[in-house]
């Protein structure tokens, strides 16, 4: 078992916006990612995940919230590092990739100097090698006739390049980790394998861990060791992929699996969606935050919280964890 | 580009005709005209009527105008009669553009050297009480009457202070020569330096009061774009990336939001040539605003009209220039 | 980012202009003898005789000289190029006797070809040079080429030797030779008037186009010009070292165009001018105090109230006597007009030869206007009353003031009154249309002679602004006018407008005099040798800055 | 000169700004926070000092101009200090009792003028603003609403109209006038506000019209006439409230500046204060409180106006919303 190479611990992140009361966006958060591993963070809009991920890259804004808890980052706490020594880090450890790539890319930048401004700020190399390197970056990314595309502007590729180009830059410095916040949502269904295989390919040759944030559990299948499931802001189900998929634990992550359509599902037979909305959640503080809209839910579940407990096979990093007074019995997993 | 570039100029044309008749009408509407600006109490039928036929004033309005057109063809515009009698209306014009794009250029870089940057502070420290004061701070900037402001600038750092030249473009004693009538370059090619140091003393005061209002716009358009564009993803990436404050701000975020503020900076030539009216006319400062009021009040036609004419020209070229550059700074308009 | 970078020198370089302003500061005003005079136009030209008004009249005087010339300080008239000048006994034929000492700054000899090459260059003139040389039209009449159009007073000129000039005029009036002594007649060197195409005035749009001649004056002043630069709207004279006169104290004399009265008198403050004509009557005493001398001219002027007598509601005179009874001139030019001004008993100020110091003015009695007009059964009496606006005259200040102070007297007794307003230039046009039932204007005379002042007024008795030929006496007032002109003898010629000068205040009463103002102008306190002109003529050859 | 005046691409954004906003007000979009559009405009502004500090300086001078006939202790036009007016020594009377700013050269008591001028200059800036906004709205709803040609020959108007600087085309205007007057003044500001309200209105009109509910409508076969009114013109009355704060001040800033060129109305029986800033000119070296008074309040009534046109379009503006 090798050290882990970021661990979150007891994350939590607060919006205070004047006038409402503050909102716990993340709520105690804690999980692993080792060396070259891919690490799933997965749940409904509003369940925190992207917070998260912001929260470990530093890029919540200033004002309006407060974030406590534990990054450790090869042994240093990314909180804990000012603003300038974060900046430092960003994009030579840690890598980031967006959810729309037209609006993430700078419209009157060109590609080129994009991704060569990463490689110039991270290693101080002469604008020329920089640009040098980024193309060999848009061809290591698969984009066609990079030396051309080096000059183009982000309105001039397709949603599918400029995805590859935002890769470029996450990877253009050799990240040991690369968090991708959502990266294929806004593309379509073909262009998303092609990325998705692009990513996978990458990060294994390169040995970079990913974190891999999405609310598609088909995604997760292809890619991730570790899955994490987050609901309300807290991690409610961690496992490794296979035990996931397999036997789904929480009802939610149950509930998850039901709403993804199968091919080898009986035709007419319906889809189970989760019903109601994130809106529905209770306060964790005094309930199980799921119980509003889960099929299984107890008078316990609203009268207590319930604990994150250690659970099943458990992930890569120790066993798997889940929070839940009533689990769901194989029996009733979703098919 | 090309295209576009003609079409516009073929557009600008067409407005200026149009615009030259109505003046031209309009002004030969007015009551009193030349002939009673020129007799004053010794005004009589025989005299005005006299003066009528050598002017062909007692022509009808469109033969009038036709004859107008030929004058221009041959380069002649109309003799001006108070501002400056007997010289062409454009020969004024050109006499007087100097003085005007020397103070507009000074009170442009005033505002946009203070807008721009404090816009830019304002919108990072949104809310705070930076914002809120030089948000008020620059709307007073605009309720306040630009000839007043002149006036107010004039009587405390000249008249009380004695710091500034009162009014005027250069100090006669000082005896510089002219070749441009851009009087600081002149001073520099001559080596006249003190002649150019004196030119521009001369131009701060007016210059600040001229400043008043564009400043004010060039802030606030900054503010809004810069607040506009600090919520956009690519600059989420950029701070991903790592990348310095330096960097992201120039590069990221002033770059996109300077797109709003260059169409604005244009537009501001037309509200500067209006401020130029009452500034120069505070300053008694030798530019075409100067010579447009003098113009209106003495009823001087031949100069009034050149001189509306001209400014809806400066006007229209100048913000087909700023497009030009507009299509410059943004790939998306020059790449399609 | 490029714009924040320049925030930096932008401050700098303002902290350096205010610091190093005070230098600036220091050496202006200095300069030599510099005499730096503000004034409040451009030159329309520097050929006087298409000029009509002051600002080019003033410049036009420091260059050129005339033949008679108005002593300095009075409107009395005194030897200037001609040393003398004596009519046959018809008043026609004038032999002017000429200084044999003077030389045009383009080294030219003056002498009676020179004067005659002069008379003949304004006689002849084209179309478009007849309408302008508007002094000519107004004193001579016709021109050369249109002589039977409109006869002119101008016959012919001689020069039988070289100190000698012999004009012959059409016929006699009192008004010749003293109008010689009008700027628009200076002498010109005639070589510069060949060369610079004097007469090739043009006609362009709406105003004149002049030849090189108008651009380059060549005078035998006592100043001549160096240049007029346009871009900052300065006109600058240098001394001419041969003057036949006394030389001028000051090397250069600079007029600085100035449009805004207020900052005329700032730049006086500030000390970057010497002086400025006709400053604001409010600022007289502050001026004094801040140690200037402002130089009040004796009055030469008038100012009435005048009516449309085309309308019958006025043909009786009761009504306008009862108007005239109505107006309170006392306090208007107490309350309203500068120190020295008068209030007026008739159409000319008491300097002017023929005026009839037996008049007095009408008292200020409402009760009596109210019973006058009871009368004539004009006790509802309406009319459109109407002032300038945008313009400030020697006469009269502030138009706006002088009316209301007139509009409410009349209100006071019960006359509605209409109130109008029109710029300047339009307002002057409407008057003469007969637009308004009355009006506010007045007169400031070109020189010393009563025809000058009731000539303009009553003449002409269709177009003049009084309308007096729709009045009995209209026809007859304008015949003996142009009679008494005739009158070749001074005493007689005055006596005879005295008489002319009660009747038209006691039987025909036209108008409505109110009061002649003072024009001043001022000069800063070291600025010494200024002799102010009742008729605003002064010379700035004897003025010297800084006390040198 | 004017805030807004000819600025045509920032009339345009800000048409389209808007316009998008009150699409969502149709009920299309919800903001994020849920809440209505308006609603939250009124959230937001309720929190916002500018716009308070705006809403009260307004509010105040409004006031004034209604109460001031009782607050005015001399009629404006009576000279009661006439007696003490000596042009040259004395030729504005000081402060004594009675008359706490003393009178202006004419010997009318000054604080009166000063309070009765608020009637004028509201005046001024409402009227001018409403002349404006009523030619801006046919012209504007005509090159909206229908397109095509319509909308090209008024658009070639307005750019005519606009290629002249506003305050310019104001100065022009005002010297046409045969003879000036309170409504010369009112006219000529006006007539330069016209292309600017008819650019906005058209704007957002375009904007609209491609916009989901309009299409709705259109689809059910409602008659244009009607959807113009029911739909697109209410939908546009937000920039053009927003521009209207607006143009009140600049109107009363340019009646001022055509005052101080003498283009302004004669009669000052009932004064306006930029009317009372131009006639000062001649006594600002001796005199300046003839000036300070009335540019005091026209500063202090502009600035009230800006700062509220300004904090609504923030207000109403989605993107710079957080």
């Amino acid at each position: 078992m090798s050290e882990p190479l970021l661990s979150v611990r007891d994350l939590k992140v607060t919006f205070t916006r004047q006038g409402a009361e503050p909102f716990h966006a993340v709520d105690g958060v804690s999980f692993d990612v080792r060396p070259g591993q891919t690490v799933g963070l997965v749940g409904e809009s509003g369940c925190g995940k992207s917070v998260t991920s912001l929260a470990i890259m530093g890029l919540l804004p200033r004002r309006g919230n407060s974030v406590s808890g534990q990054v450790m980052f090869e042994g240093t706490d990314l909180l804990g590092l000012s603003d300038k020594q974060m900046r430092e880090r960003r994009g030579r450890d840690l890598g980031m990739i967006f959810q729309d790539p037209l609006s993430s890319l700078n419209p009157v930048v060109s590609i080129g100097v994009q991704v060569a401004e990463v490689v110039q700020r991270h290693r101080q190399v002469s604008k020329s090698v920089a640009m040098e390197e980024a193309r060999a970056m848009l061809d290591k990314v698969g984009i066609p006739d990079p030396r051309r595309r080096l000059r183009e502007y982000p309105h001039q590729l397709s949603g599918g390049m400029r995805q590859r180009a935002l890769i470029a830059m996450a990877l253009a410095c050799r990240p040991r980790l690369l968090i991708a916040d959502e990266p294929t949502t806004a593309l379509d269904v073909t262009i998303q394998a092609q990325i998705l295989a692009l990513l996978k390919d990458l990060v294994s040759e390169s040995d970079t861990a990913l974190v891999m944030i999405t609310h598609d559990l088909g995604v997760v299948a292809g890619m991730c060791d570790d899955v994490n499931v987050l609901y309300g802001g807290r991690l409610v189900e961690r496992n490794m992929r296979h035990d996931l998929f397999a036997a789904p634990a929480h009802p939610y992550t149950n509930g998850l699996l039901g709403s993804i359509p199968r091919l080898d599902s009986a035709r007419g037979e319906p889809l189970d969606p989760i019903p109601g909305s994130v809106s529905d959640n209770l306060p964790w503080a005094e309930s199980c935050a799921f119980a509003p809209r889960c099929p299984s839910a107890a008078p316990d579940c609203l009268a207590s919280s319930p604990e994150l407990v250690p659970h099943g096979g458990g992930g890569t990093d120790g066993e798997g964890a889940l929070r839940c007074f009533h689990p769901v019995v194989p029996a009733e997993v979703a098919r | 580009m090309l295209r576009f570039v003609v079409r516009r100029l073929l557009q600008m044309a067409g407005v200026m005709i149009v615009l030259s008749f109505l003046i031209f009408a309009w002004l030969r509407s007015l009551p009193g005209g030349p002939v009673s600006a020129i007799l004053g109490e010794r005004a009589t039928p025989a005299t005005r009527a006299a003066l009528e036929k050598a002017f062909g004033l007692d022509r009808p309005i469109w033969e009038q105008y036709l004859l107008f057109l030929d004058r221009i063809a041959h380069g002649n515009f109309g003799a001006s009669i108070r501002v400056q009698a007997g010289t062409d209306a454009l020969e004024i014009f050109l006499d007087r553009l100097p003085g005007t794009i020397e103070l507009t250029i000074f009170a442009l870089t005033i505002a946009i050297s203070i807008g721009i940057p404090l816009g830019y502070l304002a919108a990072r420290r949104r809310a705070t009480i930076l914002d809120n004061v030089s948000i008020i701070g620059s709307l007073v900037g605009v309720a306040v009457p630009v000839f007043f402001l002149a006036f107010l600038l004039k009587y405390v750092f000249a008249v009380q202070l004695g710091w500034l030249p009162v009014s005027g473009r250069q100090t006669p004693t000082i005896d510089a020569t002219h070749i441009t009538n851009f009087f600081i370059l002149d001073g520099l090619i001559t080596g006249e330096y003190d002649a150019a140091w004196d030119a521009f003393l001369h131009l701060i005061l007016p210059g600040l009061a001229l400043a008043s209002i564009p400043f004010a716009i060039i802030f606030r358009i900054t503010r809004a774009s810069v607040l506009e564009v600090l919520d956009e993803d690519y600059v989420r990436t950029a701070e991903a990336k790592g990348l310095t404050s330096r960097v992201i701000r120039g590069r990221h975020v002033l770059r996109n939001a300077m797109l709003p503020v260059t169409t604005v900076i244009g537009l501001q030539v037309g509200s500067l040539l209006a401020g130029a009216v009452l500034t120069e006319r505070v300053f008694s400062f030798r530019g075409v605003g100067d010579a447009l009021a003098v113009a209106s009040t003495e009823r001087d036609y031949a100069v009034l009209q050149m001189l509306i004419i001209a400014a809806a020209a400066v006007y229209v070229i100048v913000n087909l220039l700023v497009d030009i550059a507009y299509a410059i700074i943004d790939p998306r308009v020059r790449t399609r | 980012m490029k714009m924040s970078r320049r925030v930096l020198p932008a401050f700098a370089a303002g902290a350096l202009a205010l610091s190093l302003a005070a230098c600036a500061e220091s050496e202006r005003g200095s300069g030599g003898s510099t005499l730096t005079f503000g004034a409040a136009g451009a030159p329309s030209t520097f050929d006087p005789f298409y000029a009509t008004d002051g600002e080019t009249f003033r410049i036009s005087r420091q260059i050129f000289d005339t033949l008679i010339d108005s002593k300095p300080g009075t409107s009395e008239i005194e030897p200037a190029l001609a040393e003398s000048w004596t009519p046959d006994e018809s008043g026609t034929t004038w032999t002017f006797k000429l200084r044999d000492d003077v030389t045009f700054t383009d080294g030219e000899k003056f002498d009676g070809e020179a004067v005659c090459a002069n008379l003949e260059r304004m006689f002849d003139q084209n179309p478009d040079g007849q309408t302008a040389g508007e002094y000519w039209g107004s004193f001579f009449g016709g021109f050369k080429n249109d002589a039977e159009k409109d006869p002119s007073l101008y016959k012919s000129c001689e020069a039988p030797d070289a100190t000698t000039a012999v004009i012959t005029i059409d016929h006699a009036t009192a008004s010749f030779p003293t109008m010689l002594s009008q700027t628009s007649f200076s002498m010109q060197s005639p070589k510069a008037m060949e060369e610079g195409d004097a007469n090739g005035i043009k006609a362009a749009g709406e105003g004149f186009t002049f030849p090189e001649n108008a651009k380059n004056p060549v005078g035998t002043g006592a100043f001549k010009l160096e240049k007029y630069d346009e871009a900052n709207g300065t006109v600058t004279l240098a001394r001419n070292d041969d003057y036949w006169g006394e030389l001028a104290k000051s090397e250069k004399l600079v007029f600085r165009i100035i449009p805004d009265e207020s900052t005329r008198r700032q730049e006086l403050e500030a000390g970057s001018i010497n002086g400025y004509d006709l400053p604001n009557p409010v600022d007289w005493n502050s001026l004094e105090e801040k140690g200037n001398q402002v130089e009040i001219r004796e009055p030469f002027n008038i100012l009435y109230m005048g009516l449309n007598l085309k309308d019958k509601k006025f043909h009786d005179l009761k009504v306008r006597q009862a108007i005239y009874h109505a107006l309170n001139r006392e306090e208007l030019v107490k309350s309203q007009l500068p120190e020295g001004a008068t209030v007026a008993t008739q159409f000319m100020p008491d300097t002017v030869a023929g005026y009839n110091s037996d008049l007095e003015p009408y008292a200020y009695d409402p009760e009596k206007s109210k019973q006058l007009l009871k009368e004539a059964g004009a006790e509802n009496l309406e009319m459109t009353f109407a002032f300038p606006t945008e313009v400030s005259r020697p006469y009269m200040p502030d138009p706006a003031t002088i009316y209301d102070a007139l509009r409410a007297n009349l209100e006071a007794v019960g006359i509605t009154v209409k109130a109008v307003s029109a710029p300047w230039t339009a307002y002057t046009d409407n008057v003469s249309a007969g637009k308004y039932d009355a009006h506010i204007l007045g007169w400031t005379g070109d020189f010393n002679d009563p025809y000058n002042f009731l000539g303009s007024f009553f003449t002409e008795p269709v177009a003049n602004d009084f309308k007096t030929s729709n009045i009995s006496w209209g026809k007859k007032l304008a015949a003996d006018l142009q009679a008494a002109d005739a009158i070749v003898d001074e005493d007689e010629r005055a006596k005879r407008y005295e008489e002319i000068n009660g009747q038209i205040m006691t039987e025909y009463l036209p108008g409505f005099p109110i009061s002649h103002s003072p024009p001043a102008i001022v000069v800063d306190g070291d600025t010494e040798g200024l002799i102010p002109s009742p008729l605003t003529a002064e010379d700035f050859g004897p003025v010297s800055v800084g006390g040198e | 000169m004017n805030l807004m005046s000819s600025k045509k691409e920032r009339i345009d954004s800000l048409a389209a700004s808007v316009a998008e906003v009150e699409v969502a007000e149709a009920g299309t979009v919800k903001d994020t926070g849920g809440e209505s559009l308006i609603a939250g405009a009124w959230r937001r502004l309720r929190r916002n000092p500018i716009f308070l500090i705006g809403l009260t300086l307004t509010a105040l001078f409004v006031l004034l101009a209604i109460i001031s006939p009782w607050l005015a202790p001399w009629d404006p036009a009576a000279q009661p200090l006439i007696d003490k007016v000596e042009r040259q020594s004395n030729p504005v009377p000081g402060p004594e009792p009675g008359h706490p700013l003393g009178g202006d050269n004419r010997g009318r008591d000054l604080l009166s003028r000063v309070l009765i001028g608020s009637q004028q200059t509201l005046v001024v800036g409402v009227v001018a603003t409403l002349i404006g906004l009523s030619g801006g709205l046919v012209l504007g709803t005509v090159a909206g609403a229908f397109g095509g040609w319509a909308d090209a020959l008024v658009m070639r108007v307005v750019d005519v109209m606009l290629s002249i600087p506003g305050l310019l085309l104001a100065f022009s205007l005002a010297a046409l006038a045969a003879r000036p007057s309170q409504w010369t003044v009112i006219i000529a500001i006006a007539i330069v506000q016209i292309p600017i309200f008819a650019r906005l209105l058209r704007g957002s009109m375009l904007a609209q019209r491609h916009s989901d509910h309009v299409l709705a409508a259109r689809a059910l076969g409602v008659r244009p006439s009607l959807i113009v009114m029911r739909h697109m013109l209410p939908n546009s009355m937000g920039p053009v409230i927003v521009q209207s704060t607006l143009v009140v001040a600049t109107s009363i800033i340019d009646a001022a500046a055509l005052s101080f060129l003498g283009l302004g109305n004669p009669d000052d029986r009932r004064p306006e204060w930029g009317q009372m800033l131009g006639a000062s000119q001649q006594y600002l070296n001796e005199h300046p409180h003839l000036a300070f008074w009335p540019a005091g309040c026209i500063i202090v009534v502009a600035l009230g106006f800006t700062l509220m046109g300004e904090s609504l379009r923030e207000a109403l503006d989605p993107k710079t919303r957080r």
